[in-house]
C-alpha cells in the first residue's frame, strides 16, 4: 500500500514537472479526453487503452512527421461541464495539444464542441451517434444513423420482418435514431400501426417522438416486455433496441424469461458491442443481432494483426488502471484507432500539425486500411466505411451474416425520407 | 355544562379545561380531565410517571390536539379563546409561556441574546429582519437578568452556563415574554439544594403577577412552594387541594406507593 | 467577545474578495500572454466557476450551518437558475429566426409556449431568481408545515432533486432532455467568445459572491439571523417563544434557493453547458461535501471548501483518476469524524491553541436537533 | 407445478434416451437428416430441412435447443468422415445413435446457419405441440395458428380434444379460429370472429384487422358482386365490434397485469429496503452506503458463480446450485462489511444522525471505487441457474421465475425478522437499546454489541437483496445507486422504526408506481411516485405507522 502511494506521488510529481520540458521539439502533444472515473468509465477506459496502444505503435514506427506522440490523458469523470473544462485545458493549457481523441456520450461532445470551435481545435469522435451535427472542428469517425440503423432495418425487411418495435433509453441518440427510422420505415411501406412502442405527436399532428423510452439505469422491464410479447404474437416482428449499455442486462433477462426467442422476434441492438458483452449473460442473447462497422470476428489479416498487437501491448503496458484480462476489441475502439491513423496520414499529407491544414487534407479524402476494412474521410467530416450485421453467439462474439461495403456517412437524415 | 369545582367559586379564571381526552395508540394519556386555573394562582401538578402531566402541558400549548373536550383561555377583556385550534406560537403570543423539563435554551447564543429573542415584540419574519433593540428593550432585559441573577454572565454563551443557571435562564426567557400563564415543567430537576430553594423563592415571588402551573416530582420543593396541588392519575384528576390535604389522602398515597 | 475578532475577519475577507475580483481579470486583460503574471481566459473562467460554486456553498450553509436544515437538493435550485438563463442564451442565438440552435432532436416546428417569455432578458433574469424561489416556496411550505425536519427533510429534498432530474432528463418535457443546452453564442447581444465576456462574467461572479457574503453577514447580525440559529439549536424553544418557525424556515429556504439560482445562472455561460446531470442526487451531496470540508460553523468555510474540493477534483482527475473517488470519500469520512468544523474550524482551533485560550477550543457546543 | 412438469419432462427424456435401442423409424430418419444438415453441402442441407418437415421427433427439438447455443460439434474420424455430437446439459451424445459418450477429442464447433435455425425452430414446434409443459404447447400452437397456413388446420383440430385441461383446449381452439379467419368459409369466419371476440383474444387483433382491411377493400371495389359485398360488409361490422370488445377486455387484463407486476416490484423494493428499515428505522443510522452493500451481495453471487463454474463447469448439475450457496454467502459477506463499517465509523455517530448520513456517503464513494478497481468498471455477468429461468403462466398472466421468487423471499425475510424481533433475546435487546441506549446498558445489555449485530443484520439483508437482484438486474459498481432513493422513500413512507409499515409501503409504492408507469410511461411514473410521496407526507408526516410520540423531540 505504501509503495502504491509512493508511486502515486511520484506520478504526481512527474505530471507537474513534465510541463516544464514540454517544449521539446521532438514531441507532439496529443490529447485523450475520456471518462476514466464515474458512470461512463465502464465504456470509455477501453478507448483510452486503444488510443495509447495506437500512439505506442506509431511511436515505434518513427512517430508522426518525425515527432514522437506524447499522450496527454485527462479524465472527464463523467461530468459534462468538466469535459468542457478539460477540453479547454488541452487546447490552451500548459501542454497544448495538436489534436484530441475523445468523448463518448452525445452530451459530452455537445459540451466540448463550443470549446473546439472557439479555439479552432480538432477532435476525433469515435462512437455511434445520432447525427444532425457537423462541426468544422470535429471529425466523426463514428457510425452515423445511416451506417448502422438503416442497414440493419434493410436487413430485417429482407428477412421478411413486417413489424418493428422501437425501444430505447430516453436520450438524444435513441430519440433521433428512432425518428429517422420511423420515417424510413414509412418510406419502405411499413404501415404506421406496425411500428410499435408508441409515439407522441404535437398539437399539429407532427410526430415528435417514436418508441418506448425508459430512464437511464432502468431495471424493471416487465411492462415493456409484456407489451413486446403481445406485439410480436402475430409473428414476423423484430425489436429495434437503442437501450443504453447497463439497462440491457435487465431487459434481455426479462426478454429471455418471458419465453421470447430470437427466432420468433429478433432484437437488433445498436449500443451493444463485444465490450458490453463482457457483462452480459451471452447465452440469453444468442441469435439476436448487432450492427456495427467493425466486429472482432472479422476474418482479415489486418484485424488479426490488430488484435494480436493489442493483446501484446496490454501484456507489456505499465499504464495504471489498464485491465489486462479478458479484453476484447469492438467498434468504438477500432474507430478510435482508425481516427489516430487518419490524423497521422493527414498530418503527413499536409506536412504540418496546423489544424486548418490537417482539416483540409482530411476533407480532401484520406484512406486508411483499418481492422474493419478501408475507411475514407469525407468532405462532411464523416467516414465512408463497411457496415456489418452480426448474429450474437453464445461466447459473446458476433457471427457476421451480412457485409455492406463502403457506406457513406451522412449526418443529416431526418426529413429526407418520403412516406410511400 | 360547566362543572366549576368548589375550589374556584368566586375567583377569576384564566384557564379552564373541561372533559379533555387524548389517547395514544389506544393508551388513554388524558381521560376526561377537568382543570381550572385562577388568575395569579400558583398551582402544582403532581402525579406518578405516565399520569399525563406532560401531555396535559402539550395540550394547553398546542403541541398536541385533544381527541375531545375544550381548553379555553380567558382573556382580560372577557373574551374566551379556544386553545385547541391554535399552533404553538399562537398560543404563546396569547401569553402562555412554557418551560421544558430539560433546560431548553439557545446554547450558541449569549445570555443576553437569549432574553432578547424572548421579548414579546413583533415576531414576524419582516420585523425580525429590521429589528433594532430600543432603550426600553435593553432595560427590560436587565430587569429580567437581575431577577434570575445572571447579570454578570450577560455576554457569555448560554452553553457555558451550569445546569441550574440554564434552568433560571429559561425561566427568565419566559418572564421576558410577560406571560399571563407560566407552565413550568420540573424546574428543580438536576439542581443543588441551594439552587432548588432559590428557584422556589423565585416562583413564589412571581405568584400574583402571573398564573403559574408547576409540574414537579420533588416533594420538598412542592412543600416549599405549594399552595394548591392537583394530583393526576391515569390522565384524570385524582385529588385537588392544599399540600397537606393531598399528602395525607390515602388514595394519593396508594397511587404513589403502589407505583414506586 | 469574539465579535471584534469576527468583524476584523469579515473585513479581511471582503478586502480579499474585492481584490481578487479586480486583480484577476486585470491580469488577464493587461499582461502579455506568456508572462509569468498572465492569467489566461481559461483560468479566468475556471475561477469564475469556482466562485459560483462558492456562492452555491454559501447558499447551502444558510440552511445547513445556520438553520440546521440539511438540504440535499440544493443542486436543483442551482440547475433551475441555470436552466432559466440557459433558455435565454439559447434563444438569443435564434433571434435571427432560425431554429438550428435549438437542441436538434426536439423536433419542434414551434417553440413550446413556456419558452416564449425567455426571449426577454429581463424575464430570464427574473426567472433565474423566481423559478427556484417558487419551487422552494411550495416544497418548503409543504414540508415545514407538516414539521418534516432533520433527516426526513434531507431525504425528501434528495427525492425532489431526483424527480427534477427525471423530469428534465425526459424528452417529453421541453427542456432539451439529457443534453440540455450547450453551444451558447451570444450573451446580452455580445459574442461569448471574447475576452471581455470572460472578464465580465468573472467580475459578475465575484460581485455575486461578495454580495451574497455581505447579505449573509447582514442577515446573521439581525434578529432574524439569531432566530435562525436558535431554530437550529432548539426549534421548540423558538416556537414557544412565539415565533412561527415555519415562516422563518420557508423564508430562509426560498432565499437560499434564489441565491443558488443566481449562482447557477452565472455558472452556465462560463461552463458552456447546462444539463440535467446537475440535478443528480450525487451533485447535491457534492455541495454538502464542500461545506463540510470547509467548515459549516463559519461564514467563510463553505467558500474555502468549495474551492478546495474543486481544485482537488481538477487535480486528481488529471493525475490519478482511479483514486479520485476514494480520496474524496476518505477525506469526507475523516472530516465528519475528526474535523466536524472543517478546515476553518481546524485553523481556528490551531490559532486558539497558540494563543493558549482554552475557552476558544471547545467553543462549539453543538446540539443536534433531530 | 411447472417445476414438477419440468422434472417429469427430464425423466421422460432420460427414459426415452435409455430405451433408444428400439427407436422408431421417424426418429432414426430425423437423426440422419440432422446429421446431414451439419455435414452436408448447402443444397443437401436445404433438402434435409425440407425432409424433416412433419417428422415431429423429439430429437429435432433437442437438436434445435442445443444447436442455437452452439452445443453441436463435428469430429473427424480416422477415415476422413465426420461424426456429429451434441452436448445437452453436461453430457455429450452421438447424434446418430443418441448414445451418451465421453467428451470426444478434436471437437469442432458446428454452427447452424441463421435460416436453418429459423427453419428448425418451426420444425421444433411440431415437438413442442406435444410438450408436457403447457406453456410450450401453447406457444407452439399459437404459432401454428398465427401462420394461418391451411395445412395446419387439421393438426390443430384433431388435437383440441386431446388436451388435458381447459386452458390448453382454449389455446388450441383460439389458434384454430385464427387460422380460419383466413382459410375458412364466410360462416366460419364470422364464427371465428365472434369466438375470438368472446374470449377477448389479444393474439387475434392483428388477424381480425386483416379481415377488416380485406373486406373493406372488397367494399371499395366497384367490380365486386353484390353478394360478395354483402358478405364483406357483414365481416367489416363483425370485426369492428370484435376489435372494440377485445380492446376493452385487453385493457382490463393489462390493468390486472400491472397490479401483478406491481406486487412483484413491491417485493423487490421490500427486499432492497428492508435492511435500511432496520439500520435507519431502528437504529437511526442513515446509511447512504446501503446501496453498496446491495452491490457487495451481487458481487458475492458473481464470485461464487465463478467458483462453481471453475470447480464443476458451467454445464454441470452442481453448478445449478451455486445460487443456493450464494444467497447465504451474500448475506454473510455484506454483514461482515457491515460490522467493519459499524466498528470503524458508525459507532462514533449514533448521536449525530445527519453526520452518519455524510460519513456513509463518503464510504459509499470509496466502496464504489474499490469495486471498480477490483472488479473493473464494467458490470459483471451473472447467469441464472436454469431452474430460475423461464416463466409461469397464471390465468393468462406471465411471470418470470427469477422475479417471482422474490415475492416468497420477501415474505420469508419479513417473517424471520419479525420472529427475531419478537421472540428472541436479541430482538428484545435491540428494541430496548433502540428505545433507550443508556437505560438498556444499565440493565446489563451490551449495547455496543447489540448495535453491531443489528447493523450487521441490516447490512446482510442488503447483501441478500443483492443476490436476488443479480438474477434479473445488473451487477455493477453503480447497482446500489439505482435503489437508494427508492429505499429511503419506502422507509419514510412506512413510518420509521416500523417493519410492517415498510412492508406495506413497498407494496403500495410498487403497485402504484407500476400503475402510473402503465398509464403515463416509466419516466412520469417515477416522477409521479416521488411527488405522491411528498404529498402523502403532508397527510401523514410520520408515515403509515407511526407511534405518536408524546415525548418532547428535543
Amino acid at each position: 500500500m505504501r509503495n502504491k502511494f509512493k508511486a502515486m506521488f511520484a506520478a504526481a510529481a512527474v505530471a507537474t514537472t513534465s510541463t516544464s520540458v514540454q517544449a521539446e521539439d521532438k514531441k507532439v502533444n496529443v490529447g485523450i479526453l475520456h471518462s476514466l472515473s464515474g458512470t461512463m468509465a465502464i465504456s470509455e477506459t477501453s478507448l483510452r487503452d486503444v488510443l495509447l496502444f495506437a500512439f505506442d505503435e506509431i511511436n515505434a514506427n518513427g512517430g508522426v512527421l518525425g515527432k514522437q506522440i506524447n499522450p496527454v490523458v485527462v479524465d472527464g469523470a463523467s461530468d459534462w461541464p468538466l469535459f468542457a473544462e478539460k477540453a479547454e485545458e488541452l487546447l490552451v493549457g500548459d501542454k497544448k495539444t495538436a489534436v484530441t481523441f475523445g468523448c463518448w456520450t452525445s452530451v459530452s461532445r455537445k459540451s466540448v464542441l463550443p470549446v473546439y470551435e472557439k479555439y479552432n481545435g480538432l477532435l476525433f469522435y469515435p462512437v455511434q451517434y445520432e447525427g444532425e451535427e457537423q462541426s468544422k472542428n470535429i471529425f466523426y469517425t463514428a457510425e452515423a444513423v445511416g451506417q448502422q440503423a438503416i442497414p440493419a432495418v434493410d436487413f430485417l425487411l429482407e428477412e421478411g420482418v413486417k413489424k418493428f418495435y422501437l425501444i430505447g433509453t430516453d436520450y438524444v441518440y435513441p430519440q433521433t435514431t428512432n425518428l429517422v427510422l420511423h420515417e424510413y420505415l414509412l418510406s419502405k411501406g411499413v404501415p404506421a400501426e406496425n411500428i410499435g412502442g408508441g409515439s407522441t405527436k404535437d398539437s399539429k399532428g407532427k410526430v415528435t417522438s417514436v418508441g418506448n423510452y425508459t430512464p437511464f439505469g432502468h431495471s424493471d422491464f416487465q411492462q415493456i416486455v409484456a407489451d413486446i410479447k403481445k406485439f410480436s404474437a402475430s409473428g414476423d416482428a423484430a425489436v429495434i433496441n437503442t437501450i443504453n449499455g447497463d439497462a440491457n442486462v435487465p431487459f434481455f433477462k426479462e426478454f429471455a424469461a418471458s419465453g421470447l426467442k430470437s427466432e420468433d422476434c429478433p432484437v437488433v441492438s445498436f449500443s451493444l458491442s463485444e465490450d458490453e458483452f463482457r457483462s452480459l449473460p451471452a447465452k440469453q442473447l444468442v441469435g439476436h443481432l448487432g450492427c456495427w462497422t467493425y466486429f472482432m470476428s472479422i476474418d482479415s489479416p489486418a484485424n488479426k494483426k490488430f488484435k494480436a498487437d493489442f493483446q501484446a501491448w496490454l501484456k507489456k503496458t505499465d499504464v495504471t488502471g489498464v485491465v489486462k484480462e479478458g479484453r476484447v476489441t469492438c467498434s468504438p475502439m477500432v474507430l478510435s484507432y482508425n481516427g489516430v491513423y487518419l490524423w497521422k496520414k493527414a498530418v503527413e499529407k499536409a506536412g504540418s500539425f496546423d489544424v486548418d491544414k490537417v482539416r483540409a487534407a482530411l476533407q480532401a479524402g484520406i484512406s486508411f486500411d483499418g481492422p474493419g476494412g478501408t475507411v475514407t474521410s469525407q468532405k462532411n467530416h464523416h467516414l465512408t466505411k463497411n457496415v456489418f450485421i452480426g448474429e450474437t453467439l453464445e461466447n459473446g462474439q458476433f457471427e457476421i451474416i451480412e457485409t455492406i461495403p463502403n457506406v457513406v456517412g451522412e449526418p443529416f437524415l431526418k426529413g429526407t425520407f418520403e412516406k410511400k | 355544562m360547566k362543572i366549576i369545582s368548589e375550589l374556584h367559586k368566586g375567583t377569576d379564571l384564566v384557564l379552564s379545561a373541561e372533559g379533555v381526552n387524548r389517547s395514544f395508540d389506544g393508551f388513554k394519556a388524558i381521560n376526561d380531565l377537568n382543570f381550572y386555573l385562577a388568575e395569579g394562582e400558583l398551582r402544582t401538578v403532581i402525579g406518578p410517571n405516565g399520569a399525563g402531566k406532560s401531555t396535559f402541558m402539550d395540550l394547553i400549548t398546542g403541541r398536541t390536539r385533544p381527541d375531545g373536550g375544550t381548553i379555553t383561555f380567558h382573556e382580560d377583556d372577557g373574551h374566551d379563546i379556544d386553545l385547541t385550534k391554535l399552533r404553538e406560537y399562537e398560543v404563546n403570543r396569547l401569553g402562555i409561556a412554557r418551560k421544558f423539563q430539560t433546560p431548553s435554551v439557545f446554547n450558541n447564543h449569549t445570555v443576553y441574546e437569549n432574553i432578547l429573542l424572548s421579548l414579546n415584540r413583533p415576531r414576524g419574519v419582516m420585523s425580525a429582519l429590521f429589528y433594532k433593540p430600543t432603550k426600553k428593550d435593553l432595560e427590560e432585559i436587565d430587569v429580567v437578568l437581575e431577577l434570575i441573577r445572571l447579570t454578570d454572565r450577560k455576554h457569555d454563551l448560554a452553553g457555558f452556563l451550569s445546569h441550574g443557571q440554564k434552568q433560571w435562564l429559561e425561566i427568565g426567557m419566559l418572564l421576558a415574554q410577560k406571560p399571563r400563564i407560566l407552565l413550568v415543567d420540573e424546574p428543580a430537576a438536576g439542581m443543588s439544594d441551594e439552587e432548588t430553594e432559590r428557584t422556589g423563592e423565585l416562583l413564589l415571588s412571581l405568584r400574583g403577577k402571573h398564573s403559574i402551573i408547576v409540574v414537579e416530582h420533588d416533594m420538598e420543593f412542592i412543600r416549599q412552594i405549594a399552595t394548591k396541588v392537583t394530583v393526576l392519575h391515569q390522565g384524570h384528576v385524582l385529588k385537588e387541594g392544599s399540600f397537606d390535604e393531598v399528602s395525607s389522602d390515602p388514595t394519593v398515597k396508594k397511587v404513589y406507593l403502589g407505583r414506586q | 467577545m469574539t465579535n471584534k475578532l469576527e468583524k476584523s475577519a469579515d473585513i479581511g475577507v471582503f478586502i480579499a474578495l474585492i481584490a481578487f475580483t479586480i486583480v484577476f481579470p486585470c491580469l488577464n486583460a493587461f499582461t502579455a500572454e506568456g508572462s509569468a503574471m498572465h492569467v489566461s481566459g481559461f483560468q479566468l473562467s475556471v475561477w469564475g466557476k469556482y466562485m459560483c460554486y462558492a456562492v452555491l456553498a454559501l447558499s447551502l450553509n444558510m440552511l445547513w450551518g445556520y438553520t440546521g436544515l440539511l438540504c440535499l437538493g440544493q443542486c436543483l435550485f442551482f440547475a433551475l437558475g441555470g436552466y432559466a438563463f440557459g433558455m435565454y442564451l439559447i434563444l438569443s442565438i435564434g433571434e435571427s429566426g432560425d431554429m438550428a440552435s435549438l437542441p436538434t432532436f426536439l423536433n419542434w416546428d414551434d417553440l413550446p409556449a413556456i419558452w416564449g417569455p425567455f426571449f426577454s432578458p429581463v424575464f430570464a433574469v427574473g426567472a433565474v431568481l423566481l423559478v427556484p424561489g417558487i419551487v422552494a416556496f411550495i416544497f418548503g411550505f409543504l414540508a415545514f408545515r407538516s414539521r418534516i425536519k432533520g433527516v426526513y427533510f434531507s431525504i425528501l429534498t434528495q427525492a425532489l432533486t431526483y424527480a427534477g432530474f427525471l423530469l428534465f432528463n425526459s424528452n417529453e418535457t421541453p427542456f432539451g432532455g439529457t443534453n440540455g443546452f450547450t453551444n451558447f453564442k451570444v450573451l446580452f447581444g455580445a459574442d461569448v467568445n471574447t475576452a471581455a465576456i470572460d472578464q465580465g462574467l468573472f467580475i459578475a461572479s465575484g460581485v455575486l459572491l461578495i454580495g451574497v457574503y455581505a447579505l449573509l453577514t447582514w442577515l446573521l447580525a439581525t434578529k432574524f439571523g439569531k432566530v435562525q440559529r436558535a431554530i437550529r439549536d432548539s426549534e421548540n424553544r423558538v416556537r414557544f417563544s412565539g415565533f412561527s418557525t415555519t415562516h422563518y424556515k420557508v423564508f430562509i429556504f426560498v432565499l437560499s434557493a434564489m441565491v443558488a439560482g443566481a449562482a447557477g445562472a452565472l455558472y452556465v455561460p462560463q461552463a458552456g453547458i447546462i444539463n440535467p446531470g446537475e440535478m443528480l442526487p450525487a451533485r447535491g451531496l457534492d455541495i454538502v461535501v464542500w461545506v463540510a470540508v470547509g467548515g459549516r460553523s463559519s461564514k467563510f468555510g463553505p467558500v474555502i471548501g468549495a474551492i478546495l474540493v474543486s481544485l482537488l477534483k481538477s487535480y486528481t482527475t488529471q493525475v490519478f483518476p482511479e483514486y479520485w473517488l476514494i480520496i474524496l470519500g476518505g477525506i469526507f469520512v475523516f472530516v465528519v469524524i475528526f474535523m466536524p468544523d472543517g478546515v476553518v474550524g481546524l485553523i481556528k482551533k490551531v490559532i486558539a491553541l497558540m494563543k493558549g485560550d482554552p475557552e476558544e477550543i471547545d467553543e462549539n457546543i453543538e446540539e443536534e436537533t433531530a | 407445478m411447472q417445476k414438477l412438469h419440468q422434472v417429469t419432462l427430464t425423466i421422460l427424456f432420460l427414459f426415452s434416451m435409455l430405451s433408444f435401442s428400439s427407436a422408431d423409424t421417424a426418429d432414426k430418419e430425423a437423426r440422419t437428416l440432422l446429421s446431414r444438415l451439419i455435414l452436408g453441402e448447402k443444397d443437401n442441407q436445404e433438402s434435409a430441412l425440407d425432409a424433416l418437415d412433419g417428422n415431429g421427433s423429439k430429437i429435432i427439438e433437442t437438436f434445435y435447443k442445443v444447436g442455437r447455443v452452439g452445443d453441436v460439434y463435428k469430429c473427424a474420424n480416422d477415415d476422413g468422415s465426420f461424426t456429429v455430437y451434441y452436448k445437452d446439459g453436461e453430457f455429450y451424445y452421438n447424434l446418430l445413435d443418441g448414445n451418451q459418450v465421453t467428451e470426444p477429442d478434436n471437437l469442432e464447433k458446428a454452427r447452424l446457419g441463421r435460416s436453418a435455425k429459423k427453419k428448425l425452430s418451426k420444425l421444433a414446434d411440431f415437438v413442442y405441440i406435444y410438450s408436457p409443459i403447457d406453456q410450450e404447447r401453447i406457444d407452439a400452437v399459437h404459432k401454428f395458428g398465427g401462420s394461418q397456413k391451411p395445412e395446419f388446420i387439421e393438426l390443430i383440430r384433431r388435437n383440441i380434444d386431446k388436451q388435458p385441461n381447459e386452458n390448453l383446449k382454449q389455446a388450441f381452439q383460439e389458434s384454430l379460429e385464427i387460422s380460419l379467419l383466413k382459410n375458412g368459409t364466410h360462416e366460419e369466419k364470422l364464427n371465428a370472429i365472434s369466438y375470438l371476440s368472446d374470449m377477448g383474444s389479444s393474439l387475434s387483433v392483428d388477424f381480425i384487422k386483416a379481415v377488416k382491411l380485406d373486406s373493406e377493400a372488397v367494399l371499395n371495389d366497384e367490380a365486386a358482386e353484390e353478394e360478395v359485398k354483402a358478405e364483406a360488409s357483414a365481416l367489416t361490422k363483425a370485426s369492428d365490434e370484435a376489435l372494440k370488445s377485445i380492446e376493452s377486455a385487453e385493457q382490463k387484463k393489462e390493468l390486472v397485469q400491472s397490479v401483478f407486476f406491481g406486487v412483484n416490484r413491491g417485493s423487490v423494493l421490500l427486499l432492497v429496503s428492508f435492511g435500511l428499515a432496520i439500520t435507519f428505522g431502528l437504529m437511526g443510522v442513515i446509511n447512504m452506503a446501503h446501496g453498496e452493500f446491495i452491490a457487495i451481495g451481487g458481487y458475492t453471487t458473481y464470485v461464487i458463480q465463478g467458483w462453481f463454474a471453475s470447480a464443476y463447469g458451467v454445464d454441470s448439475a452442481a453448478y445449478e446450485w451455486y445460487f443456493v450457496v450464494a444467497v447465504p454467502a451474500a448475506f454473510m459477506v455484506s454483514a461482515f462489511f457491515g460490522v467493519i463499517m459499524e466498528r470503524g465509523v458508525i459507532q462514533f455517530l449514533y448521536t449525530r444522525p445527519l453526520e452518519s448520513l455524510l460519513a456513509t456517503w463518503g464510504i459509499s464513494m470509496v466502496l464504489q471505487q474499490l469495486i471498480r478497481l477490483y472488479f473493473g468498471a464494467a458490470n459483471v455477468a451473472v447467469a441464472s441457474p436454469t431452474w430460475l429461468e423461464g416463466n409461469v403462466n397464471v390465468g393468462g398472466y406471465t411471470m418470470a421465475y427469477n422475479r417471482l421468487i422474490v415475492v416468497p423471499v420477501a415474505i420469508i425475510v419479513l417473517l424471520v425478522t419479525a420472529l427475531l424481533m419478537k421472540k428472541t433475546n436479541w430482538g428484545l435487546h435491540i428494541r430496548a437499546t433502540m428505545q433507550n441506549r443508556l437505560m438498556a446498558s444499565s440493565l446489563g445489555i451490551r449495547s455496543s454489541r447489540v448495535n453491531m449485530m443489528t447493523f450487521a443484520f441490516g447490512s446482510g439483508l442488503a447483501g441478500l437483496a443483492g443476490a436476488f437482484l443479480s438474477q434479473f438486474d445488473n451487477v455493477g459498481p453503480m447497482m446500489g445507486q439505482t435503489y437508494i432513493v427508492d429505499s429511503f422513500m419506502v422507509v419514510v413512507v412506512g413510518g420509521v422504526g416500523n417493519l410492517i409499515g415498510a412492508a406495506l409501503s413497498s407494496l403500495g409504492i410498487g403497485v402504484i408506481g407500476q400503475l402510473l408507469e402503465f398509464f403515463y410511461g416509466s419516466v412520469m411514473g417515477k416522477v409521479g411516485i416521488l411527488f405522491g410521496i411528498i404529498l402523502f407526507l403532508q397527510v401523514k408526516p410520520g408515515g403509515l405507522f407511526t407511534s405518536k410520540s408524546r415525548s418532547l423531540e428535543d
